[in-house]
């Protein structure tokens, strides 16, 4: 009956909810980047460290619903160590496997938690909340290889009453 | 059908007998749904209220029998559906308290009616230095127009906060209405806390003052007896779709003297009185204000809607809504931790229930409960200063309507101690 | 049910046998109504068409099974609401030539969507001494929105006169757009004239310039098929309830880079992006200029007045107008003394047919002719800057749609002609 | 059948329409007052002369519809010789039977031909083209009143497209 809801809420993301990853600070971050997603008031803090091309260290704050938070918790486990390159691919894997769209997973460590976020495709609203900290930390990266700035902003659309 | 006995009361505390909710909800065809294998509990009202089957049904009979454009036809059908119209706009005078119908202009929602004012009043009165007051529990739609009003002519906005039970903290209101008060907006009752405002009172110190008052009732007008000119407003703005009427219809109350200073709104046919390259002049109210042609189904339908309200009784369906309030907010308490937003206080407050659990998102809450059937919003309900306020960043809320039981209240609660075992948190 | 045949085409001259119209009269439940004794002849759509049963069932069957607010809610109908709205809103994008669905604002009708571009891309771009230029034959709605503006702004409306056949006069054309004109505003359709005119050209010389070109689609949008792309227009506005639709929808088409420049237009809930006491931010395109709730209901069945028109196909409904409106010319032609105005060329003319005769008054003809179950319209059809450039105060004017045919016209003629043996003038 | 468009159209009233009365010009009128019906774009002229409270002349001329057309020449029969207060009381019997609302028609040579508007009421859209003439009228001596303007305008409401 609620397999749906049983299948977005599975253990491993309950278990990143309860205890999200990355939540130490890091007060020496080439970027901090803030996200919100205005239909629920979700709000996201992605900070991280560079060296060159290579993300050495991130910082995730999300006040948000188990989904939100549990995608921000995975994305602090998962980038470490990537390139930017790899974040986007990354990232645009996430997205996909979201929108249910056709698209291979890799058979490789960072997907395993990462391909739990399946179930959330069965919920379409909920989608934004799984993007949240993966939109935020693109448009971090980006504004960083674009000139360095030290501070971004994301926002999905839209919004409640 | 609804009985119709619509101006008593009674004691609270126990259910209105004058209200048979059975066969009100037998008047909603979509409550019949089913939502993920449960019978759908609608507790969404407060977002937009469901139909009537005599509503929907009006709808079909207008575009099945009178539809043409209006007011300027000479043959049957477009008198039809003027008079039709017509009698709409009378209905909605009267339901308001009586006022006279071209001080009711139809629009497409509370929305819009709020931005039509900040565009033709307060675009010609508001100057620099002026200020407008709104509250800190404004809907977005009574506060972003005032605001990028403000922006533009350089006027002041003001607050008048809340207190940490979701009232009003009027403790310093003569500071902040004062002589330079062009306008106060503020809401009748809040779509967030369910509070209801003392409108009255607050609009006795603006006159005293020579502001202005902007209700907004798009919560108040579904759920209360209104009567705009005891409430003391120059403006009234409320939306069809959340009082048992069509979506995209929205109706301005505004007083005469006012509607017919004010410039027009939007520009175009039906609104004018004489066209050419070198002038254009402007039809009478309310057509003034009724640009290109109108909303004609929906106005004839919400004539419909009303009916409906009127023979449930608006003094039953409040007290109705008072009753199942209180049940709800009991309940509601009995659960550990869990925490209620706005007044407690049943008779000062409406059916909206925001509330918020300790450890589970509203986000989370709304799609467990939806996997029962139940239907809650969740978010910041278009209020981010109130929620700003409250130290939120979300509420869960359910609303409550004429159609609502105690059987729904207790699905909920159900739901809502399965969905606490169900995260394990 | 009419056929699918969406691109042929065929000779003009016979009656087009891709559309049969018996079966189409049948889908239209109100011309089976009587009016005043006789079977209604609906000659009255240029003002608004009727509607077909599986548009008033879609309206019915929404509020029935899928009712909600919508873009916020987490509960299922909410998502089905959100998603039926969506899905009208890509309908609309690919009806009128594929374009992206951001570039599809809903709003309340043709009248508002100008009003739109006038207050937000107008009031941002219009400056004194800048030139705005409209065609005689403009309808108030896309005209008046203009020289309001150009009265605030100091800028200057030029105008692009008719000829006496009714068509654009552009023979001094090159004198009138030119490096001052910053906007044309110009109707693809007259609602008086039928006159189609020449957008293309205008906008590819429009362009030359720098100018924005903004098409009235009103008229144009029910009967003929549109590619915005292919016109060159900026900006494409029309209504729903011309075109098979409910009444209180309008749908605004703008290049993307345009309207992510514009302002927002009406502010309030869904519209913004984060809102305090200190500052305001905007949603994306489209919810920028959608506040509020929009409106739902019709929105989704707009959807279903689309698939009918294209399972009729809009091209076999043009050529059955190319017919139709033929015969009608050939038939009042006939009538000793009766002035048609606008085009008598059926490829340059759309249905809306206007016509004087020389003693009756419009008003009277409409009136004679509603005696005999005929509705036309009588009057300036919001028109009067085209009236005084035609000498006239008033005309009558007969309107043709896919449920009309050869005997409805008959009806109309003989109707004439008793007339003017009734007030034997 | 179309026995309330007999009622409408009345011998009388498209006499009145075929040759109106009152059209000669009055080129010593003390004011002119001018009226149009934007419905359907009806325009009149009613210029007056005045001998203190007195109307002791008058023209009409309508470009406009039947009722319009035959309700002017009726007025220009009728408020010859009439004193301010009488024209008012005339015209409003005039609307009152128009509308249809109770009034008692004076036995009276003046309301002989105006009682044959009566069939106007059963449409009530034309209402409007029979009043158009006697608003025009009210509205110009109101305007000599108040302060002796020679030219007014009067219009009736709405529009058509
Ligand atoms: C050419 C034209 N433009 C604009 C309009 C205005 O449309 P609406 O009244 O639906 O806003 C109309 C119809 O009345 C029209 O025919
Ligand atoms: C208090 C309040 N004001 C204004 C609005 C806006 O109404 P609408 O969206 O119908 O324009 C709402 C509803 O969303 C509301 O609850």
């Amino acid at each position: 009956m609620s397999s749906s809801l049983d299948d977005m809420y599975r253990e491993i993301i309950m278990d990143h909810y309860r205890s999200p990853r990355g939540r130490a600070p890091l007060p020496n971050a080439d970027v901090s980047s803030d996200g919100m997603n205005p239909s629920c008031g979700d709000e996201i803090n992605v900070a991280f460290s560079m060296d060159k091309d290579i993300l050495t260290d991130v910082h995730v704050n999300c006040k948000g619903c188990a989904i939100s938070v549990a995608s921000g918790s995975m994305l602090a486990e998962t980038v470490k160590g990537k390139s930017f390159e790899d974040v986007r691919k990354i990232s645009e894997i996430v997205k996909k496997m979201l929108k249910g769209e056709e698209v291979e997973i890799p058979d490789d460590p960072d997907f395993e938690d990462l391909s739990a976020l399946k179930g959330v495709r069965q919920f379409p609203v909920r989608i934004k909340c799984a993007l949240l900290a993966w939109v935020t930390l693109v448009e971090g990266m980006e504004k960083y290889r674009a000139g360095g700035a030290d501070s971004a902003k994301a926002a999905t659309t839209e919004e409640d009453q | 059908m609804p009985t119709d006995t619509k101006n008593s009361s009674q004691p609270a505390g126990r259910p209105s007998s004058e209200l048979n909710v059975d066969l009100i909800k037998a008047d909603f065809p979509i409550l019949e749904e089913k939502v993920n294998g449960h019978r759908l509990v609608y507790l969404d009202s407060a977002a937009s209220s469901q139909k009537p089957q005599e509503v929907v049904h009006a709808l079909s009979q207008y575009y099945r029998h009178m539809h043409s454009n209006i007011h300027r036809g000479l043959h049957t059908l477009a008198e039809r559906a003027t008079v039709a119209y017509e009698k709409s706009r009378q209905h909605v005078a009267d339901f308001i308290g009586g006022v006279e119908p071209e001080e009711v202009i139809f629009n497409s929602g509370t929305t819009e009616a709020i931005n039509l004012v900040a565009r033709t009043w307060g675009e010609a009165n508001i100057n620099e230095g002026d200020e407008i007051v709104v509250t800190e529990m404004e809907h977005h739609a009574n506060f972003v127009p005032w605001f990028m009003l403000a922006q533009r002519k350089k006027a002041v906005i003001r607050k008048l906060p809340i207190t940490v039970c979701g009232h009003l903290d009027l403790s310093e209101i003569d500071s902040i209405i004062g002589p330079r008060t062009k306008l106060v907006a503020i809401t009748h009752m809040s779509n967030v806390l369910g509070t209801i405002n003392p409108i009255q009172e607050i609009a006795a110190l603006a006159k005293k003052h020579g502001a202005l008052v902007l209700g907004d009732g798009a919560q108040a007008a579904p759920h209360l007896p209104i009567n705009v000119r005891d409430l003391g407003v120059d403006f009234y703005a409320f939306s069809a779709h959340k009082m048992m009427g069509p979506t995209g219809l929205g109706l301005l109350y505004g007083r005469r003297e006012l509607l017919e200073a004010m410039p027009p709104y939007k520009f175009g046919g039906e609104m004018i009185s004489k066209v050419s390259f070198d002038e254009v002049t402007f039809a009478e109210l309310p057509h003034k204000f009724e640009a290109g042609t109108p909303n004609i189904a929906d106005v004839v339908t919400f004539d419909a809607a009303l009916t409906y309200l009127e023979r449930v009784g608006m003094n039953n369906a409040r007290q109705h809504e008072i009753d199942l309030t209180g049940y709800t907010i009991e309940k509601l308490n009995s659960l550990n931790g869990l925490e209620i937003q706005g007044p407690q206080e049943v008779e000062q407050r409406g059916g909206a229930i925001s509330f918020t659990d300790p450890t589970i998102h509203p986000h989370d809450i709304s799609t467990f409960l939806d996997s029962r059937g139940i239907a809650i919003r969740a978010g910041h309900h278009c209020a981010q200063p109130l929620m700003r306020a409250m130290g939120k960043v979300a509420t869960a809320r359910a609303s409550l309507y004429i159609y609502n039981d105690r059987s729904d209240v207790d699905a909920l609660v159900e739901a809502l101690v399965e969905m606490r075992k169900y995260f394990g948190l």
